[in-house]
C-alpha cells in the first residue's frame, strides 16, 4: 500500500510553516498523506524520533527505490531508513508508546476541525470509511495535535467548521491547524487565528466561515 | 522434540477449516503470510465462511484481498481498509460484515485474549460513533468502554526467521499485529521467510517463542513479485 | 535467593515416579523446592522445555559452581543453563504463557492437598506467608497439575486431608498427588488411591487419613 | 538529542523524593538496580515513606532489604516476600503495609499502567482469600475480579546494555518486570551494567525504547560482592 501525493505550492507553505512548530527531542507521529513530508523541511539540526504505528520509533528518510516489500515502513506504507538509535517492536508496545503519553506530537490530516478542536479524518458516512486506523489513538493521547489542512475543501469551502458535521476521530483534541494561510491555536477551548501569512489578509483568510473565527488581539509573524 | 516444519498443503488441511475464525498477521505487506493466504485463495471452495482478523485488508488482488474477491469471508474485524475499494463496495453493499476498531485497541484485544484476559477498559473513541452500542462502565467517576478480548480458532502469521521449534523473529517493521496474534490462537501456523536451525536465534531475541506455534511452512516466492518480474 | 535442599530417600522415590508422568515434548513447570530436582530423573530420551516464571522457557542443568547474580536463574533463584532452542523473555510474556494455557504440567509442592484436588501452598496465617509468587495462575492453569509430597507432614499427620484447613492456592485443581508411598489421582472429582509403593501396605498408606479415602479398583503397578 | 547518561546522585535528586511511589526492577538478583537502591539506603533521611512495587522482598541486607531494614518504606506491593524474614516480622508487627498479588497479574497491572488500560477482567485467585473485598464483575455469566493498573512516580531498573537514548537490552532472565515498570511511571532511570554507543543494539532486539527512559546511569561494583571478594 502507499499513499504517495504529489506536493503543490499550499502544500509546501503549510509543511514549511509546520516544521517552525516542531521542537528538539520530540517523539513524534506523521499522519498519512501531508503530515509524513515534513521531515523533508525540517533543519538539520533538529533531532526528533518519528514513531509508525506498525512498529518503530526513529523513521528516517524514505528508500530510494524501495518497495512495499521492504522491511520497513512507515504506517503509509512507504520504505524507510531507520536513523540510528531506532527501536522495532510490535503493535501491541507501538499503542503502549501511543496510550501511555509517550508521543510529544502528532500531526494529522482532516475531512473537518471544529472551532472547539473536534477531529473528523476517518469516515465520510455512505462514502468513503477508511477507518479509523491509529487516528483516534494517537489524536486523543499525543500531548498535542496539530492538523495540516488546505483552507479550503475541493469544494471551496473552509475546512475548520463551527460545527463537525462528520463522525469525530476525537473530540476537542486539535491543538494547532496550519493552514496555507493562517495558524489556529486552541486558546480558551476555541482555535483561535494567531498568524496570516505574508500573501492573505485576514478578510481574506476569514472570509469562507459562516461563523466568527476568534482572532488573537495581537498576531504572530508568519514563520518559515 | 520433533520439528515444527510441514509444507502448506499439510499445514493448512491440519489447523484450518470453513467457518473457522482466523487471525492474519501484517500490516502493508510485512508481516502478512502470503503463501498460506494464496493456497486458501487457490481452494475457494474448501476454505470459505471465513471470519478473518486483519490489520488492514490488503489491496484486491493481493493477500487477504484475494479472499475477499472470492467471498471465502463472511465477517472482517479490522482497523483500515482505505486501500481496497473493491472491498469498500462489498461492504456497502452488505455483502460482507465488517468490523473497524482503533488500531491500538485491535492489537490490545488480541493480546487480551492470548494472556487469559476477558475484558479491559478504555477510554479511546468513547466521545464518537465507536462508542455507539458498546458497554461501558464507570470507574472512580470516568467513563470506559468494556473492550473484550478476541481469541480465534487459528493463527497464519509470517516471520523473517524462525527455527525448527517454531521460535520468531521479526526484521523492521514486519512483527506489527503478529506476536499478539501468535499468542491468540488455538493453533498458529508460522510461514517462515527463513527457517533457521534451532540454536541460532538468541534466546533473549526471539519475539515469539515457539511453544505458541503449531506448524512452520516455508514463504514461496511471491505471486505478485513474480508477475512483476515477468 | 536460593531454595537448596538436601534430597533424603522419600525424596528419591518421590522424584523416580514423578518422572514417570513426564511426556514427551511437554511444556513443564517446576515449583520450588522437590519439583525442582526432577530433571536429574528423567531419561535423556525424554525432550521437553522447562518454564521459569521469570522469564524462560527451555532451562537446562544448573551451573557449577553458579552465583545467584547469574544471568539466568530458575524461579527459586538456582543458575541454570539454558537448552538449545530456549527463550527468553519478560514476566508479562512469562504468565501470558500461563495464563494462555500453555503449560501441559505444573509439579509443585504443597502444604496442604484436598481430597476434591484444592491446594493451599502459599500462606499459614500468622506463622509464615512467603507470597503467592506465582503459584495461583499455574495451579490454576495448567492442563495438568501434580503436587508431589511426604506422605506425612512433620507432626506425622497426612499431606492429604479431607478438606484444607488453611487459605486455598487454588480449588480443585490437583490432578495428581505423588508421595513415597502411594499415588494419587483425581477419578470423579476426588483424589483416588490408584497405586502403592512396594515397600508399603494399603493399610499402612491409608492408616494416617481420618477419613476414606477412594481407592482404585485394581491398583497400577508403581513405575520408577 | 543530548544523551541521557547522569550519574547517579544527579538522577535520583531529580526524579525521586521522599513519599513517592516507586517501582523496583529484579526478580532475585536480576534486573535490581542495586547501585540506585544502595544510594536511596544510605540517604535514609531523604528517601522515605516510599511505596514500592517489586516482585520479591530480596534478602534482608541487599537491594530492597537494605530499605525496609533502614524503615524507608510504608508500604510494599509485591508477590513473595518468603525470602526475608527480617520483613516478615516487621509486616507481622504492622510496622509496614504489604500488598500480596500473584505474580502474573502483578506484572499485568504494571503493564496496564503503562499501556493507558485503568483496568482488566481477571479470574485469577477468584475462589481464594486473594479475592476477599475486590471488586467483582460479571461477564458472559462468569465472575471476574476487577484489577486495576498500578501506575508509579518513578521506576528504577537495572539492564545489561543500554545506548545513550535509552534503549535497553536485558541478558538471560534478568529483564522480568523492568520493560512493563519502565513503561508504567512517570520518570524511569536505568542503571545499565555496560553503555553502549547508540547503534549499536540492533533495532529489533531492543527490549525496552528509550522513549520511556529519563535517565541513565551506570552500575557500580556490588558492595555485596566487594564484601563477598573481601
Amino acid at each position: 500500500m502507499s499513499f504517495h501525493r504529489q506536493m503543490t505550492g499550499k502544500d509546501e507553505i503549510i509543511l514549511r510553516r509546520a516544521a517552525q512548530e516542531v521542537q528538539q527531542g520530540q517523539t513524534i507521529n506523521l499522519g498519512i498523506g501531508l503530515p509524513t513530508m515534513l521531515p523533508i523541511f525540517l533543519p538539520a539540526t533538529i533531532d526528533v524520533m518519528f514513531h509508525a504505528e506498525n512498529g518503530c520509533l526513529g523513521m528516517g528518510k524514505p528508500v530510494d527505490n524501495g518497495t512495499p516489500d521492504y522491511p520497513v515502513i512507515d504506517a503509509g506504507g512507504r520504505a524507510c531508513h531507520l536513523v540510528s538509535g531506532a527501536a522495532c517492536f510490535d503493535s501491541v508496545l507501538s499503542f503502549t508508546i501511543v496510550r501511555g503519553g509517550r508521543l510529544d506530537l502528532v500531526i494529522l490530516g482532516a475531512f473537518e476541525v471544529a472551532i472547539n478542536g473536534d477531529l473528523a479524518n476517518w469516515t465520510i458516512p455512505g462514502k468513503s470509511t477508511p477507518g479509523m486506523g491509529g487516528g483516534m489513538e494517537v489524536a486523543q493521547k499525543a500531548k498535542r495535535v496539530m492538523v495540516l489542512s488546505h483552507h479550503l475543501d475541493k469544494n471551496g469551502r473552509a475546512k475548520l467548521a463551527e460545527k463537525c458535521s462528520l463522525p469525530l476521530t476525537a473530540p476537542g483534541c486539535v491543538d494547532t491547524l496550519i493552514t496555507e494561510q493562517a495558524v489556529f491555536r486552541r486558546q480558551n477551548g476555541r482555535l483561535t487565528l494567531v498568524s496570516l501569512h505574508p500573501d492573505t489578509t485576514l478578510e481574506i483568510a476569514t472570509s469562507p466561515f459562516d461563523f466568527k473565527v476568534p482572532v488573537a488581539q495581537k498576531l504572530e509573524t508568519w514563520r518559515a | 522434540m520433533p520439528h515444527k516444519i510441514k509444507n502448506i498443503a499439510e499445514a493448512v488441511t491440519a489447523y484450518i477449516r470453513s467457518g473457522q475464525s482466523m487471525m492474519v498477521g501484517g500490516f502493508g505487506r510485512g508481516g502478512v503470510p502470503f503463501s498460506i493466504i494464496d493456497y486458501l485463495a487457490d481452494h475457494p471452495e474448501q476454505y470459505k465462511g471465513l471470519i478473518l482478523y486483519k490489520n488492514d485488508a490488503n489491496e484486491p488482488d493481493l493477500g487477504i484481498g484475494r479472499l475477499l474477491k472470492n467471498r471465502q469471508v463472511k465477517h472482517l474485524y479490522t482497523t483500515h481498509i482505505g486501500l481496497n475499494p473493491a472491498f469498500i463496495a462489498q461492504m456497502n453493499a452488505g455483502e460482507i460484515a465488517c468490523t473497524l476498531t482503533p488500531q491500538g485497541i485491535f492489537a490490545e484485544k488480541i493480546r487480551a485474549g492470548g494472556a487469559g484476559i476477558p475484558a479491559f477498559l478504555s477510554d479511546i473513541g468513547l466521545h464518537t460513533s465507536y462508542a455507539k452500542g458498546k458497554e461501558k462502565m464507570t470507574l472512580d467517576g470516568q467513563n470506559y468502554i468494556l473492550e473484550r478480548a478476541y481469541h480465534a480458532d487459528v493463527a497464519i502469521i509470517c516471520a523473517d526467521m524462525v527455527d525448527q521449534k517454531g521460535n520468531c523473529w521479526w526484521q523492521g517493521s514486519n512483527r506489527n499485529m503478529c506476536v499478539a496474534m501468535g499468542t491468540a490462537c488455538d493453533h498458529v501456523i508460522v510461514e517462515a521467510k527463513e527457517i533457521v536451525d534451532t540454536g541460532r536465534l538468541q534466546p533473549e531475541n526471539i519475539h515469539l517463542p515457539g511453544v505458541f506455534v503449531s506448524a512452520v511452512v516455508r514463504a514461496e516466492p511471491r505471486r505478485h513479485q513474480q508477475e512483476a518480474a515477468a
